[in-house]
């Protein structure tokens, strides 16, 4: 089912800062803002009138507030890649831009304090720093691990370290922290740390290699997959995966709406143009 | 004003003629989050076929110049499961229903049409027939003036009754006026113009094609001028026939210029991804500019652009 | 780096890839205004028929999304005042130069084709058969493998020598391989893949249809993912037959698609007429690209997307 | 042949005012500015990046001037129509956009000084005060009509009514000036300042009716036409109208680089959607 508190309004900009490779942006919303939940995104319509995209394009948003004065707020980090993430990061302030949000699942919260291990790639980390207060707030221990391809591809403000007990960063290209993949540094992070769930964000292929590591280990991995979106709602089947549900089928299921955050360890992970055999109805 | 925004297909009333497109809308349970589901003249649901259907791997789109790809390779529950949990809802939400069905053989779509002929509260049946046809070297269907007919007249003699049978035809074919006299001798009720349009994107990054299996359907904009020819060569060459056009429809203006060639109804696809919205502001400025044209109902504009003066003399 | 940019159909060489399209750079004398024309691969210029032509009469364009239709009606001189006046002009600016020629009927073609087989300096004859065929009820050309097949081969006989012959295909067909084999069997040295598909746009003032004609060729970016997937398809299906990819390419991203497709040249059509400089831009972003791709030569790009391993795994 | 001065570049737009239904627009330009005859246009790219509009839009230039500090100032006069002409009237100060200037024919100044009548209907009359300018320092007599559906549609600013000796407004609903179109009051101005040429601009219709009146008042008539135009330079040939040429074959001829000034005498206005009897190559 759809995000019961999905709503669709024109959003204005009140702040577009770049910071490293990203655009970090504000828009002012409604009451919205209080119905968002870590994990979940937001569709956004982009090239304005006349343009010839005609999808929107989905962001995981980073926070979203409350001010005193009744205005919400919702942060996004873009990364200026291909034509629709380009033209909304070269929005000026002032401009409306239409979103439809909260859309998709949210991180599921433990209800006792647990250690947590929060993993994210590339502007994947955008969604875990909301993830992370609410898990402190809850009396959680909270680590991260930010990976990328170089320095400047880490989106880690200073506000946001704050929330977190330790912050590892790793580049491919050694520009910031260890050298290497998030994956490697993976396995001795749970074990010093004792974690009990692991929250990731990021690419495809990240995503795969922690499920192996959380399913040796043993332990819960909650992660927000990225997949080609062409409604965000649930209506044209574009975006989903092979996905095992409660009663043991697996079905390729809508990542907009059973999704973003989904179980990693019921995900059946392939980079075959193929669907994998046992997926119902194949 | 008085205006007259009710539309019939082949003796089934609508009291408007704004539809979903089949494959985007799935059986409206996502958009009833944006609007009550009979507030538009019908819902097509998404093609059904026999069995569960896993569909295609991913990537299944691709965003074209005002168009997308689409292959999503009809993944859907079977029609058992369809009939036990869709349709009952969509009755329930007051929903006018047309079904949408699907095969891979002749055979398959007699079968559909048996298992549909006594389900209640259906509005009509709109017979996707652009699909490989597994005994014919995938040809689809719809490309071929022959296993178009036969696909149609397999429905017609299971079908029974009174449910107006829809085809829906692929622009792909040097001839569409061809096919659509082939359908419609077959026993076909109405036409439904256009289905998507075969195209590729290749991923200039990965330099291979985009979409898991290659080729896919293109919708959106892009295709509309197809869509309106097709259904003015259409409505030319079978005057009476009824006509579901789509393809491209993004807001009034455009639901007015297919109303014009000759549709008696739109279906609003691709739009809905973009605006969860659009079919609602359609049917709404659909409205409008009709009356602001001086029409007192919406039978009156259908095919409005085939009138005899206006192709010969130029306005200015 | 020291790439190499050269590209040959069916045996003549042309420095680069980038071509004009026929009827979007006429005969080269306004462009010639912008860039030297022998910066290009080629030039192939605007379709000609045997006598001179008025073309129909306005409005003879549409814009749409992405895209545009157009009804010229082959506008021209006529062969004779062509070879009098274009042909010395295009040679005294050292443009390489593909002549398009059109008919009615088959014997045009032969006619043309006559008068074409000593003229010097041409690199090759691009035979449009996207006609309507006066003998055939003006059923084009291109639209069935018989007619396609008698046009070119009425070229192939009267041509001589050693001139390649690209035949021009229509996207409106239900099988483009079937009319590639057929046109290639006839004699054809090559194929120009896509030219426009028939669409229509409805005036919503009016209430009638915009162009003059009322149908008109849709041509621009919208198209691009047909072109694609026409091209990809006729190269699985003829491996060796060089292509002439065109249809909605803007930028060099868009011409390395259609070669990654297996196009051995890219024609320039409807982006000129959003910027003059269009075709220079092109070759030299797809220049650049092929370089960042680690690509030697540009022969090596062409049909890479054909390539197996990359179609059966998915990059991520 | 295209006007040999043509030249492609960014102009900045340094003004947008609403006068009227319409905006008038100023460009920073470059010396193209000072290689501007009246009658000429100019084209350009609408909708910014990735817009599904893919062609440019023609618009008459209005005036084009040398400043002292060496910009060039190109001014024009946009209706906002359709999507085109929406997007560019709707864009700010400091945006630039692609033009290309000058494109087409200019209007013939006559060598010895003339009594000229100048019509214009709606935006229309955007060229005709460059125009009148012109005339004005070669000593000739300038009378100007302008007509339009109602008031706001009439563009004659302050600074162009100095240079016309007479100015004639006509309006169909009677909201300015004489109620009636343009071709009704003509007789009598024409009579009146005994006109030696006519110089037009304006919808299809009204030239064809004022060469109706200029061919039986024996007086020359140069218009300036609006056709659709897919290129504006030449190359695609869907900008035509029926011209009678010096041979006295008339040829479909392209209002681009022909036009769009053009003998209203040798245009063979036509309703019907054939080609007239007599063109060549029919
Ligand atoms: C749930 C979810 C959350 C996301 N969160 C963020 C975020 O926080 N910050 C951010 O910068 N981007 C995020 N993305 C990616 C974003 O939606 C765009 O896809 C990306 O910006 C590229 O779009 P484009 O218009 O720039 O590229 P284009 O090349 O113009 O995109 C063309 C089409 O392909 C799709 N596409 C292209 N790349 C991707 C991709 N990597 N993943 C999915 N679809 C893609 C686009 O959505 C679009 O429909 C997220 C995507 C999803 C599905
Ligand atoms: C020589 C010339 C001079 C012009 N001068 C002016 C001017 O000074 N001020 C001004 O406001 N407009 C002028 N126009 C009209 C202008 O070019 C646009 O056509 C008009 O603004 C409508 O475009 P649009 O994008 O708003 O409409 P759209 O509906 O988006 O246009 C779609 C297409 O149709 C064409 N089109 C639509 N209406 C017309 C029309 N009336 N004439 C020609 N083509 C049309 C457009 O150029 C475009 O290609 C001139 C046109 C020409 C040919
Ligand atoms: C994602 C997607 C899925 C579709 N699935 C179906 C389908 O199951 N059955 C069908 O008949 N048409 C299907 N179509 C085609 C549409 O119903 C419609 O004919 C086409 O998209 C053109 O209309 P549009 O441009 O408004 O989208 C699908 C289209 C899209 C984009
Ligand atoms: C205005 C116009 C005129 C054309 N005239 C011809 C022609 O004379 N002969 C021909 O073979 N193709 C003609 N074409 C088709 C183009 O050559 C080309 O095949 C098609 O436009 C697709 O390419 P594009 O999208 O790059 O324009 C014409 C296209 C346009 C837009
Ligand atoms: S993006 Fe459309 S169903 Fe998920
Ligand atoms: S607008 Fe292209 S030739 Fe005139």
């Amino acid at each position: 089912m759809i995000n019961s508190r999905a709503t669709q309004l024109d959003a204005e900009i009140i702040s577009n800062k770049r910071v490293g490779s990203y655009n970090h942006m504000v828009f002012a919303v409604n009451e919205l803002a209080g119905a968002c939940r870590p994990g979940n995104f937001v569709a956004i319509a982009v090239g304005g009138q006349s343009s010839s995209m005609i999808l929107r394009r989905a962001f995981a948003i980073y926070r979203a507030t409350m001010r005193a004065d009744g205005v919400g707020l919702l942060e996004l980090v873009v990364a200026p890649q291909g034509s629709g993430s380009k033209w909304l990061s070269s929005q000026s302030i002032g401009q409306k831009v239409n979103v439809i949000a909260p859309l998709g699942t949210a991180f599921g919260i433990p209800t006792e304090p647990v250690s947590a291990l929060l993993v994210g790639g590339g502007y994947g980390s955008a969604p875990l720093f909301a993830l992370a207060e609410t898990l402190k707030s809850r009396g959680c221990r909270v680590d991260m691990v930010l990976g990328a391809s170089t320095a400047g591809k880490i989106y880690a403000p200073l506000e946001g370290k704050r929330s977190v007990n330790s912050l590892t960063i790793t580049t491919d290209d050694g520009s910031a922290g260890t050298t290497g993949r998030v994956s490697e540094v993976l396995p001795a992070l749970i074990d010093q740390h004792q974690t009990d769930v692991i929250y990731s964000c990021g690419p495809m292929a990240m995503l795969e290699a922690i499920t192996a590591i959380s399913q040796q280990a043993g332990i819960v991995h909650q992660c927000s997959v990225e997949e080609s979106m062409a409604c965000g709602i649930g209506v044209c089947m574009t975006c989903v995966l092979p996905v095992k549900g409660d009663d043991g089928v697996i079905r390729m299921t809508r990542t907009c709406i059973d999704g973003p955050v989904m179980d990693g360890n019921r995900v059946l992970w392939t980079r075959s143009r193929e669907i994998p055999d046992g997926v119902w109805g194949k | 004003m008085n205006f007259d925004f009710g539309t019939s297909i082949a003796g089934t009333f609508f009291p408007n003629p704004i539809f979903t497109a089949s494959g985007c809308a799935g059986s409206g349970k996502e958009l009833v989050h944006f609007f009550p589901l009979n507030e538009l003249g019908a819902i097509v649901t998404k093609s059904i076929m026999i069995k569960p259907r896993s569909g295609r791997s991913t990537p299944r789109m691709a965003e074209t110049p005002s168009g997308m790809l689409n292959s999503i390779g009809l993944q859907g529950p079977g029609i058992e499961l369809f009939l036990e949990n869709d349709i009952p809802w969509l009755r329930d939400q007051g929903a006018r229903i047309i079904v949408s069905i699907a095969g891979e053989t002749v055979e398959d779509y007699a079968v559909l049409a048996r298992k549909l002929r006594n389900i209640s509260g259906l509005s009509a049946l709109e017979v996707n027939i652009s699909c490989p046809n597994v005994e014919n070297r995938g040809q689809v269907f719809a490309c071929n003036p022959e296993t178009a007919r036969d696909a149609i007249a397999a429905v017609r003699r299971n079908i029974g009754g009174e449910l107006p049978i829809i085809a829906k035809l692929s622009p792909d074919v040097t001839d569409i006026s061809a096919i659509a006299e082939s359908v419609v001798d077959a026993g076909a009720d109405g036409l439904a113009l256009i289905n998507t349009l075969l195209g590729m994107v290749i991923d200039t990054n990965t330099m291979s094609p985009k979409l898991s299996q290659r080729t896919g359907g293109l919708s959106g904009p892009a295709i509309r001028p197809i869509a309106v020819r097709a259904i003015y060569q259409v409505r030319a060459a079978i005057p009476s026939i009824p006509i579901v056009g789509m393809g491209g429809v993004t807001n009034g203006r455009d639901a007015f210029e297919l109303v014009l060639a000759g549709a008696n109804a739109i279906s609003i696809g691709t739009a809905t991804f973009g605006n969860p919205m659009a079919a609602i502001s359609i049917k709404e400025e659909l409205e409008e500019l009709c009356i602001s044209r001086g029409f007192s109902s919406f039978k009156e504009v259908i095919g409005y652009a085939h009138r005899v003066d206006s192709t010969l003399t130029r306005e200015n």
